[in-house]
């Protein structure tokens, strides 16, 4: 069991570092059941909860950029109340823990929907997702709220933009975890109607943003932060690891690419040690099909990712390129 | 149910008036069970650029030979032999009535690439299919289609010729329309419908909504065509007898 | 000729509203005299100026991300005097105006180094660029040691992270334009070394999150904002204009496709116009070769892109998706 | 001096292990007058992914025929009379003195490719060459080599049999390595080639760097080997003779 917040009153533990964020699952952890073997992995985050019932956002769109999209939903679902009569019974018999992951708009609501969700079977912590111009006041107001409704551990999402500003205030004021962070906003220029359009930004590009913010973060922070952006490979999900964070969560690639998101869970769940440079072909791909396998079989004419056996060891960097004393470049 | 799995490129053919036709082979029977109305989404290259899978539609399946015919731009590139990623099937497949004896297919100012594979269905199962081809789609290479296949042809967009008569001549209607206009030309058509016929009877007039597909399983929220309803999960094909515009 | 400023006591008024950002063309606007056709452009930002020589970073190097590249090179220049020693002449000679960028650190040095640039031929204006750990105070000592060392106009670049929170700050204390933004700072896995290394993300994704944030400061500043970042077509730069910028620095793309760089300045300088969807191909390229100028003589195999005749008008949305009431989806 | 213009791919062939060579034709003469030692940064595809160009590098050029041919690993795919985008020529030419009667080429490591174009060049004005290989080196398909070439296959990466013999044979020495060795490697060849002779002659023993080279003009500063040097600007070819590690 892998510890994701520190020991203590509120603490969380879970059998893999490597979760579904907010978002991809819905409500419903069996949405993906034939894509992805969810008992490989630690826990699924809910889409966000509201008070009252939310509709989707009229026309929700998506707009194409490379390596990625932007996507406008408007948080739609049907309030707590009609959340927890469909889905408490599917949370319940759910492989792996469920965490549900509540709108943090208004203190009251946030009160009220955390009370409702204590006691339920395999609910094991709750996610705050703070709004974009949450700042220092609202953020305490929330976390109270929360810990009123509940004794749950108590997860907060940051939004990628002010994660830096807000983070040691969240974690003084009595977040268990920090998740790093909430996508950041765009507005681009959709192919389909010719109208600009905002939303949150989607895609591998995120990652190289929230790795510096997660490393900046952790090295000073006491809080244990979960790291979340652009997770798109093994390597990906380590670089966060490697720069301080105790666990992740996956959301856009459970579609973009879902049998990468089990292979993940297994190499960063320990049962697989490969390094991120120089590995030998991973031979275990739990989306590998007949046909390709049959492929396998034929003699490979590319030529062998095995490092030659008499290879120097790497020259030392004679000065560490990631802390750059000047700040501008 | 949708699922992952890789399909191996057996044949590109050139039809013409920039189509091409790629016959692709499945490793499961049931992924070639597939039905007209459902599609899969497909990533071609292990790359992330783009980031959303391309909405394949299929034409027509063997799952004899486990092989489904799709139709693609021939501006893309395809080779033989090589491995592609699905996610399918996506969506649920048309209700071509047992009693429907006239099809009527309209492919208004789009393609209609996603009519072919219940073409196929319905003149093997012996019913009159005619087609109709207005606008942008009058480029179609109609030599791809099946010779019993009648196909009307028309100068305008939104009308063609003896448009009335043909929806009364139909027992089941599908059509076609491109995205930015598709909710004006559905509309247009369920007002003339509307005024040929009292009500309309439930599965007559079909709309087939051809939206963005993002995830395929009723995740990410862009492929509505109402509060309700995804085009994903409880489309492509939506009955204009219970649409408002 | 284009307003960039607004009228009054430090007026910038260019010939076209497309220059080159800080960056690509170093010190020298002839670095790309066989690429690109500056005459075309209205000005052209140096590269970082500080007072003292800067070495380049020990070992330079670049990640590529998808559709980008990170990129830390340690802003290398040889100090003011040997920078005025070595380009001021060929500034003079520019066919466009020049514009150097003054790397803010130390009050003192910008105010230096602003008194040389001060009555130097064809230096129509300074750039100001802001680090990104700058404060308020920061922001109003720097803005006033560039006034005091010289009379030229004054844009002022934002780091992108906290643009929103600053751009009001530095209308205030008197820059004449902002340049929104420069770019976010990023981790990533350098594939030779296999370390993390950290520096800007450059590329297309920029696009999307900086025009946000120009949309949103547009919204309600007076001061002309400069949109920069993520422009690689002339529907983006257009993007930015309807959006609110006045005008637009563009700079990776210079090398990534130079030849783009002359479209946009001809389109958003009016030489041509086309509109953003729906646009009749343009056969305008200055990079077009003769031996694709001989394709183009070939009968085209490919569909033609003119909209039929007798399109519908699009239908009018019934709520504007670029205005969400809720903020958090 | 570098300028940007359009290719057509005019031939593609496997050689082997790995390798393809592909024939482009360019517009300028100029541009088909590249030398050994310069590079080309190439974009294949019209779209942003990858954002940073290849760098493809001669093997030989025609000008007659305008022609330059290009060595690429066989997993990329190339069709003929597809255009691609080049900036180019970047560096400067491999110096080869005129008194040079002995050619040494050493690819330690790391694919001759970069040699190449110098060993036909060499070869056709009547020098004696001798090709080393090591390490990675060794899978590549000599039979591509023109027959006069003499080749030293090494069981080490880092040294050859009678490698001093060969330094002291040889009038010049060209030598690639493997990007995250190759400081390691040209410090040891140095200190090898220093133990042979008092001092290195000038232009004797040349290092060609393999660097990312993202913009080709010095902008970037990406390529830089040592405070002052570019790959691009400056190289790649640079005199060890004048190097420190
Ligand atoms: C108030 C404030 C708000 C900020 N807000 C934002 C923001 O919203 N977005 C943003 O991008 N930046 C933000 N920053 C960060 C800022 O842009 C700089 O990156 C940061 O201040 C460090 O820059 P530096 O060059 O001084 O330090 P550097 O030496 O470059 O790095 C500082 C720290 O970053 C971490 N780090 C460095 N390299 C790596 C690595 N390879 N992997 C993981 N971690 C690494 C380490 O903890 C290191 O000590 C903010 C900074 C401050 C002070
Ligand atoms: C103190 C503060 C700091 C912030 N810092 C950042 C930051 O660093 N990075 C960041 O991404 N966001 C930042 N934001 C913005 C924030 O993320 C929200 O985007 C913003 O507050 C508006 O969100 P909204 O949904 O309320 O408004 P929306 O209705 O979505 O938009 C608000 C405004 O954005 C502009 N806008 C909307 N659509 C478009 C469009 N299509 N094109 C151009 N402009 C458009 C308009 O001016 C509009 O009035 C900050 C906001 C605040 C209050
Ligand atoms: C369809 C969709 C819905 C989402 N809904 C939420 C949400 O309700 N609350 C939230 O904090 N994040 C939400 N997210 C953001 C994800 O939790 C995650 O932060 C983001 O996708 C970045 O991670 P990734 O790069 O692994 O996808 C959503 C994402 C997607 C794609
Ligand atoms: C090689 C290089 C050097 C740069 N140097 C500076 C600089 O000194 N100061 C600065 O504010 N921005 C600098 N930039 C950032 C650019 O001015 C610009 O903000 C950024 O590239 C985003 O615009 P683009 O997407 O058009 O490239 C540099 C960019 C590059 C690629
Ligand atoms: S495609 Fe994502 S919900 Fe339908
Ligand atoms: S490649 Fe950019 S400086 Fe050499």
């Amino acid at each position: 069991m892998i510890e994701i917040t520190n020991n203590g009153k509120y603490a969380l533990t879970l059998r893999n570092p490597v979760m579904i964020a907010s978002g991809m699952m819905g409500f419903d952890p069996h949405l993906y059941r034939n894509l992805i073997k969810l008992e490989k992995l630690g826990a699924v985050i809910t889409a966000g909860i509201t008070y009252k019932p939310r509709k989707p956002a009229n026309g929700p769109r998506v707009v194409p950029v490379t390596g990625g999209m932007l996507l406008h939903t408007g948080l739609p679902n049907s309030g707590i109340n009609r959340v927890l009569a469909q889905y408490q019974n599917i949370w319940a018999r759910s492989p792996i823990p469920v965490i549900p992951h509540i709108v943090a708009n208004q203190p009251n609501d946030v009160a009220r929907i955390a009370e409702r969700l204590e006691g339920l079977p395999n609910v094991v912590a709750i996610e705050l997702g703070l709004h974009d111009q949450a700042q220092a006041e609202d953020i305490q107001a929330l976390i109270h709220a929360a810990r009123q409704g509940s004794q749950l551990p108590l997860l907060v999402k940051l939004p990628l933009f002010n994660a830096i500003h807000l983070a040691e205030v969240a974690a003084e004021f009595g977040a268990d975890a920090l998740v790093i962070a909430g996508p950041p906003r765009g507005t681009e220029r959709d192919p389909i109607s010719g109208k600009l359009v905002g939303g949150r930004l989607y895609g591998t590009y995120l990652k190289a943003q929230t790795l510096r913010v997660v490393g900046f973060l952790a090295g000073y922070l006491q809080t244990p932060i979960i790291a979340c952006g652009g997770i798109h490979s093994s390597t990906d999900a380590r670089d966060y690891l490697e720069a301080g964070a105790r666990a992740v969560q996956i959301d856009t690639l459970v579609w973009v690419n879902p049998a990468e998101v089990e292979v993940i869970a297994r190499h960063i769940g320990g049962e697989e040690l490969t390094r991120a440079i120089g590995a030998l072909p991973d031979e275990w791909h739990p989306g590998l099909g007949k046909t390709q396998l049959m492929q396998r079989k034929k003699p490979a004419s590319s030529q062998s990712t095995v490092p030659p056996p008499n290879l120097p060891e790497l020259p030392l960097d004679r000065d560490d390129p990631t802390m750059p004393s000047p700040s501008q470049d | 149910m949708i699922r992952e799995s890789i399909a191996i490129i057996e044949r590109v053919r050139r039809i013409g008036a920039g189509w091409q036709q790629v016959s692709i082979a499945v490793e499961e029977t049931a992924l070639a069970n597939i039905q007209p109305g459902q599609s899969l989404l497909v990533r071609t290259h292990n790359s992330w650029e783009p980031y959303l899978r391309s909405i394949w539609v299929p034409i027509d399946a063997d799952p004899a030979q486990n092989l489904i015919e799709i139709e693609r731009p021939d501006s893309e590139t395809y080779l033989p032999d090589v491995d592609i990623h699905l996610l399918g099937p996506v969506g649920i497949p048309f209700s071509l009535q047992k009693s429907t004896k006239n099809l009527l297919l309209i492919a208004q100012d789009f393609p209609p690439t996603r009519l072919r594979f219940l073409l196929n269905v319905a003149l093997r199962s012996q019913r009159a299919v005619t087609v109709v081809l207005t606008g942008e789609a009058k480029k179609y290479p109609v030599a791809a289609f099946p010779t019993e296949t009648e196909i009307i042809y028309s100068d305008d967009t939104q009308t063609w010729p003896s448009q009335k008569e043909t929806l009364l001549w139909a027992d089941q209607v599908f059509v076609v329309a491109p995205i930015p206009f598709y909710e004006l030309y559905f509309s247009q058509l369920q007002q003339v419908a509307l005024e040929i016929r009292h009500a309309l009877p439930e599965n007559y007039l079909n709309a087939v909504y051809d939206l963005p597909m993002p995830c395929g399983t009723g995740a990410c929220m862009a492929c509505m065509v109402s509060s309700r309803q995804y085009t994903c999960l409880d489309g492509p094909a939506f009955d204009l007898a219970k649409m408002r515009f």
